[in-house]
């Protein structure tokens, strides 16, 4: 059933390989790129508000203890 | 009365934040298993188009890219109408949440567009109804983002970006349509499930692909939303032991 | 006739005050306290309806102010921390304009009337940027004369007057009182209002 | 109804003349940046005639926009807007008030002036009242459209900058019809069909956007 | 010298890196401004092709202009410019510094984009190689000179309209030089001779600029 | 050190001093007194060189002023109603950049001293524009621990500060004079400076 004779075929696409792959190339490179992002976001986004707890949690405890 | 205070309880950020995290793996699972089978079937199997060649491979991200693009805005607009409405909070969030990701499909769509232009059209750009239509998509997206970015109250942010959302909404049937309407250079709508015009394969995998698209959009958004939620309700209780329970648990 | 009930109110992060409740009748004036940022000037824009308090109800005549909209607005004058007077225009012009755009008749004559009796005689030609901070304060004052409206609700009024017309605007704040009216204000200086009965209520401990 | 409308427009009217800098500014703006293009692009009269239309609608809209963020940014500062806003009757109103008189500083002067700047482009006598008439017609939808994002971003930091990217890509169907209007009437294909279109978006707009700005004032407001 | 200089570039940068918005939304309305003129003028490759220059050039100064009122409109209010001005060392370099900032964050995106849109504007590579070289080489005077204006509005009311009012004017042989050297390409005569002249204007405003704003802010600051 | 010979001040079209004289030695504060708008700002401002006097002038070390310049401001200290920081940075950040462009070497961990001095620590890493308007002052104020300048001008010190950070300043000022330091300063509160000599000035009547 695969269409194509070999991998140099693939890659070449008739002719059309730079505007095939660069399509492909581009939305592999954004569908990895965005949720690495997201995570990344995530993971500094939960630090600094951790330690913005903490930080808050100290002003209470000072404030409690006076 | 207690009416409302269901519907509040229903989109309450504290009920909607595990549950977002169970489902999160799960369509990511199916965005990938999609993915895959959509590029076997597009990429491996379908024919060559007797009119375009190779080229028209292109069709397997760009028309996914391009629904989404339009098919995400008018969910935030839902949001939006729904976050003015009934004053929930997670509209806004869920809003907030799918720009990026909206944005993204319609930078994907001009890219891909402009990438099969140039083959088949002889030019990278043309400014047809579609195309422009198209591309105030994106400006819109970007506006969102700009404007929700320059508010700093997160509630007045949710309700100004949600009116702004609803204006330009006009703008997505014009993109739709705009073949029909204006005589133009883009090529008319060709799915239709009654009489299909396309070859089997390439019509099975563009729907693949599509759907890859759809469910790697939700996984997104709702990686996304997890952080907004924990950001603007930081001074809940369960976000406090979400966050503790961080800590004592290491990464998760 | 107007009501709190359960108010509720969040600014940014903060919850500054909950469960707040009170009921004000036709002479009664309510004097809001509480420090610097204790929420007062969120109350009070609650109460004339432009902030939508986080839960409760304010109700006015028995009916929920968002009801009643443009009913409720006919019934009440709010003078904020901004005077609300253009720059460019002299005090006459900036009455007779407030007073069309709040949908009243204001004769020129009753205005000239009202800016002789806030001490502004003579000065009614004068474009308002050229008068001194407590002059301008006056302009806004001069509509609490020809205004008739039940409901007064005022932030601060008393900041850049002098101390006689200080003395002056308790007069007029006593004389809606006992025409039946109903006043809510918030001042951190001392005044005293000389008629009317007058209800405190503290904020924010 | 009418009334506070035209108590609205009364007011800002004499606040412009008082002003006198607003109604200036937005023409020179549109002038300066309408004489700039021959200055960039050379004086080939066969190719400035096909660009007048373009030009002097983006100026249009350029000039239009840089009035926008004024709109309700004063009423704003000294408390006046919410002095409108607890008027007594719908806040809608009072926006159409300040649209039209918006429209009757910055956009009729363009109207007025654009003839002139036409000449210096070659037009033709047609095209010069199709323009006339297109911006007349146009600049309308251009002030309500505007006043939405005027009002969304009321109060914020950098809001100038903003307001434009906001508004202009909902100005674009103004500009192609308009510029449409014109090139069609130069190349021979008359250009009703488009000022109809022009004369269409404008009532949308003029009826519709101005309860979508005053319920944007509100959330600026609380 | 070079110390207060780079101590300025390295805060306003990090300030910019924070907001964000200002990089963005300076490029986005170039974006903008430069589709808008296609969709008024229509698509054909030709006319475009001869207009691209003007258009890009025409862009960029509005895209520059109108990032100018926070040029020093933010450190006014917040008291952070007259700290600077009481610095022990001249305001002139202090604002030497805020101009590279202002051009590194507002000027450089442009010239690094324009070739993108050169591009829909169907230009040759060559010409898209002097346009960007152009954009790079005259933009710096853009900033340069656009900050004596920002100086001289500084705290003015409507000052947004007339600052553009006192630039513009002051921004056309840029322009010119700017458009002409991508027209000579295009035309194939060689666009050194402009190159160069922008060169020099650019030299000229960048070394001369800093110290007349820095008179004009020090009127501001009475 | 500092002269002040004959000064006269006019804003907008009101004289507001003429025929002003002061002199001011090390170990000595200079405490300019006056109601409202009498023209205090504006003298600050004249001392430190931005606003021109309409006649008369400014000595420092016998020298005048615009003559010495960027000597002159090497050796002052300026703090106006205005904080002079940025929102968007930490206030570790913003001191750094404050010394930075003052000319000063500041290293980290002085820096952290000074915001732990004056009551910040554990915010030095949290953006401005989340600190309470009493703590942004203290960030301007940790300026005055690290700078070792001569001559400091303070307009309004103590304003949104609590009575603590309001003793801890008197402090600072009183060791600035101690170790032969000069100051002049407007405030509108009753402070107590415990040493060095204090000489008040009042303007405008
Ligand atoms: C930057 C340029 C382009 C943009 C912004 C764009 C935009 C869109 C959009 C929004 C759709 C989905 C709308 C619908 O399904 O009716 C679409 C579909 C499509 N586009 Fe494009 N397009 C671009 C260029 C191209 C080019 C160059 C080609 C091919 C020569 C092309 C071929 C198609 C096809 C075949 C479809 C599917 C239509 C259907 O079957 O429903 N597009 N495009
Ligand atoms: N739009 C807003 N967004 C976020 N927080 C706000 C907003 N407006 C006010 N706040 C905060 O809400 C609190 C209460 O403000 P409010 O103006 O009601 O105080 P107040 O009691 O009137 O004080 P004052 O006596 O100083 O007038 C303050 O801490 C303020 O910072
Ligand atoms: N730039 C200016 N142009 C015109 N007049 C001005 C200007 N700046 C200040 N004034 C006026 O000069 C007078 C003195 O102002 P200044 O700020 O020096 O007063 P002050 O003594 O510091 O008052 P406060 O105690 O309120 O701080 C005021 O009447 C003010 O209106
Ligand atoms: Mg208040
Ligand atoms: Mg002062």
């Amino acid at each position: 059933m695969i269409h194509w004779n070999s991998f140099a075929d693939f890659l070449a696409m008739g002719g059309y390989g730079f505007y095939v792959w660069g399509s492909f190339g581009a939305t592999v490179l954004i569908m990895a790129i965005e949720p690495i992002m997201v995570a990344r976001n995530r993971k500094t986004t939960i630090t600094r508000l951790q330690r913005q707890m903490r930080a808050e949690t100290r002003a209470e405890n000072r404030n409690t203890a006076e | 009365m207690k009416d409302r205070f269901n519907l509040y309880r229903f989109a309450s950020p504290a009920t909607f934040y595990p549950l977002a995290g169970t489902l999160i793996p799960y369509f990511a699972a199916i965005s990938v298993i999609f993915g895959l089978a959509g590029l076997y079937l597009g990429m491996l199997v379908a024919p060559t188009d007797f009119q375009q060649g190779e080229g028209y491979r292109i069709i397997f991200i760009h028309v996914p890219a391009s629904w989404m693009s339009m098919f995400i805005y008018l969910v935030m607009a839902f949001w939006a109408a729904i976050g003015l409405a009934f004053n929930t909070r997670l509209s806004g969030m869920m809003a907030q949440a799918l720009a990026p990701t909206g944005a993204l499909m319609a930078f994907l769509s001009l890219w891909t567009g402009a990438l099969w232009g140039k083959p088949m059209w002889g030019a990278w750009w043309v400014w047809d109804a579609r195309l422009t239509s198209e591309l105030i998509l994106l400006f819109l997206y970007i506006g969102y983002m700009a404007l929700t970015a320059a508010i700093d109250d997160a509630r007045r942010a949710d309700k100004a970006g949600g009116l702004l959302l609803l204006v330009g909404v006009v703008n997505v049937p014009i993109i739709y349509f705009s073949v029909k309407w204006w005589n133009t250079l883009h090529q008319g709508s060709s799915v239709n499930l009654t009489k299909s015009s396309m070859a089997e394969t390439m019509l099975w995998g563009m729907l693949l692909m599509a759907m890859c698209f759809w469910m790697y959009s939700i996984a997104v958004a709702l990686m996304r939303v997890r952080t907004i939620m924990l950001e603007r309700e930081r001074h809940t209780d369960w976000v406090k032991a979400e966050l503790a329970g961080q800590v004592a648990g290491g990464k998760k | 006739m107007l009501e709190a009930d359960n108010l509720e109110c969040v600014r940014g992060e903060r919850r500054l005050f909950a469960g707040l409740n009170f009921k004000l009748e036709g002479g009664e004036l309510l004097y809001l306290q509480g420090r610097n940022g204790a929420g007062k000037t969120s109350l009070l824009r609650m109460l004339i309806g432009l902030l939508p308090p986080e839960a409760g109800e304010i109700r006015w005549r028995g009916m929920a102010i968002d009801k009643l909209a443009d009913e409720f607005r006919a019934d009440l004058c709010y003078l904020g921390h901004l005077n609300a007077i253009k720059e460019e225009l002299t005090p006459l012009e900036n009455l007779l304009a407030a007073a069309r755009l709040a949908d009243e008749t204001l004769s020129e004559d009753d205005a000239i009337d009202a800016l002789e009796q806030v001490g502004l005689a003579g000065r009614e030609d004068l474009a308002c940027k050229y008068l001194s901070q407590g002059q301008k304060r006056r302009v806004a004052l001069a509509r609490l004369v020809t205004e008739k409206r039940p409901l007064w609700i005022l932030d601060e009024p008393f900041v850049a007057l002098d101390v006689a017309a200080v003395d002056w605007l308790a007069g007029i704040i006593s004389g809606h009182l006992q025409r039946g009216g109903l006043a809510v204000m918030t001042t951190h200086q001392l005044v005293n209002i000389p008629a009317g009965q007058v209800r405190e209520l503290r904020i924010g401990g | 109804m009418l009334k506070i409308v035209s108590a609205v427009i009364g007011r800002d009217l004499k606040l412009a003349m008082r002003r006198q800098a607003d109604i200036v500014s937005a023409l020179f703006f549109f002038i300066i940046v309408v004489s700039l293009f021959p200055l960039g692009i050379g004086p080939e009269p066969d190719l400035l005639r096909k660009l007048a239309p373009g030009v002097l609608w983006v100026a249009a809209l350029l000039a239009t926009m840089l009035s926008l963020p004024r709109l309700f940014a004063d009423d704003h500062r000294d408390g006046t807007l919410e002095q409108l806003a607890l008027a007594p009757h719908p806040l809608g109103l009072v926006v159409t008030g300040k649209v039209i008189a918006h429209w009757l500083v910055s956009g009729l002067p363009l109207a007025l002036i654009a003839p002139v700047l036409g000449i210096q482009f070659d037009l033709s006598a047609d095209a010069l009242l199709v323009l006339t008439g297109a911006i007349l017609l146009g600049t309308p939808a251009l002030s309500g459209i505007g006043a939405i994002g005027a009002a969304l971003t009321l109060g914020l930091r950098g809001g100038g900058v903003l307001l434009s990217l906001l508004v202009l890509p909902l100005y674009i169907p103004v500009l192609i019809f308009g510029a449409g209007a014109v090139d069609a009437t130069v190349t021979g294909l008359g250009g009703e069909g488009h000022l109809s279109l022009l004369a269409a978006i404008t009532f949308a707009s003029v009826g519709f956007a101005p309860w979508a700005t005053a319920a944007a004032l509100k959330i600026a407001l609380e």
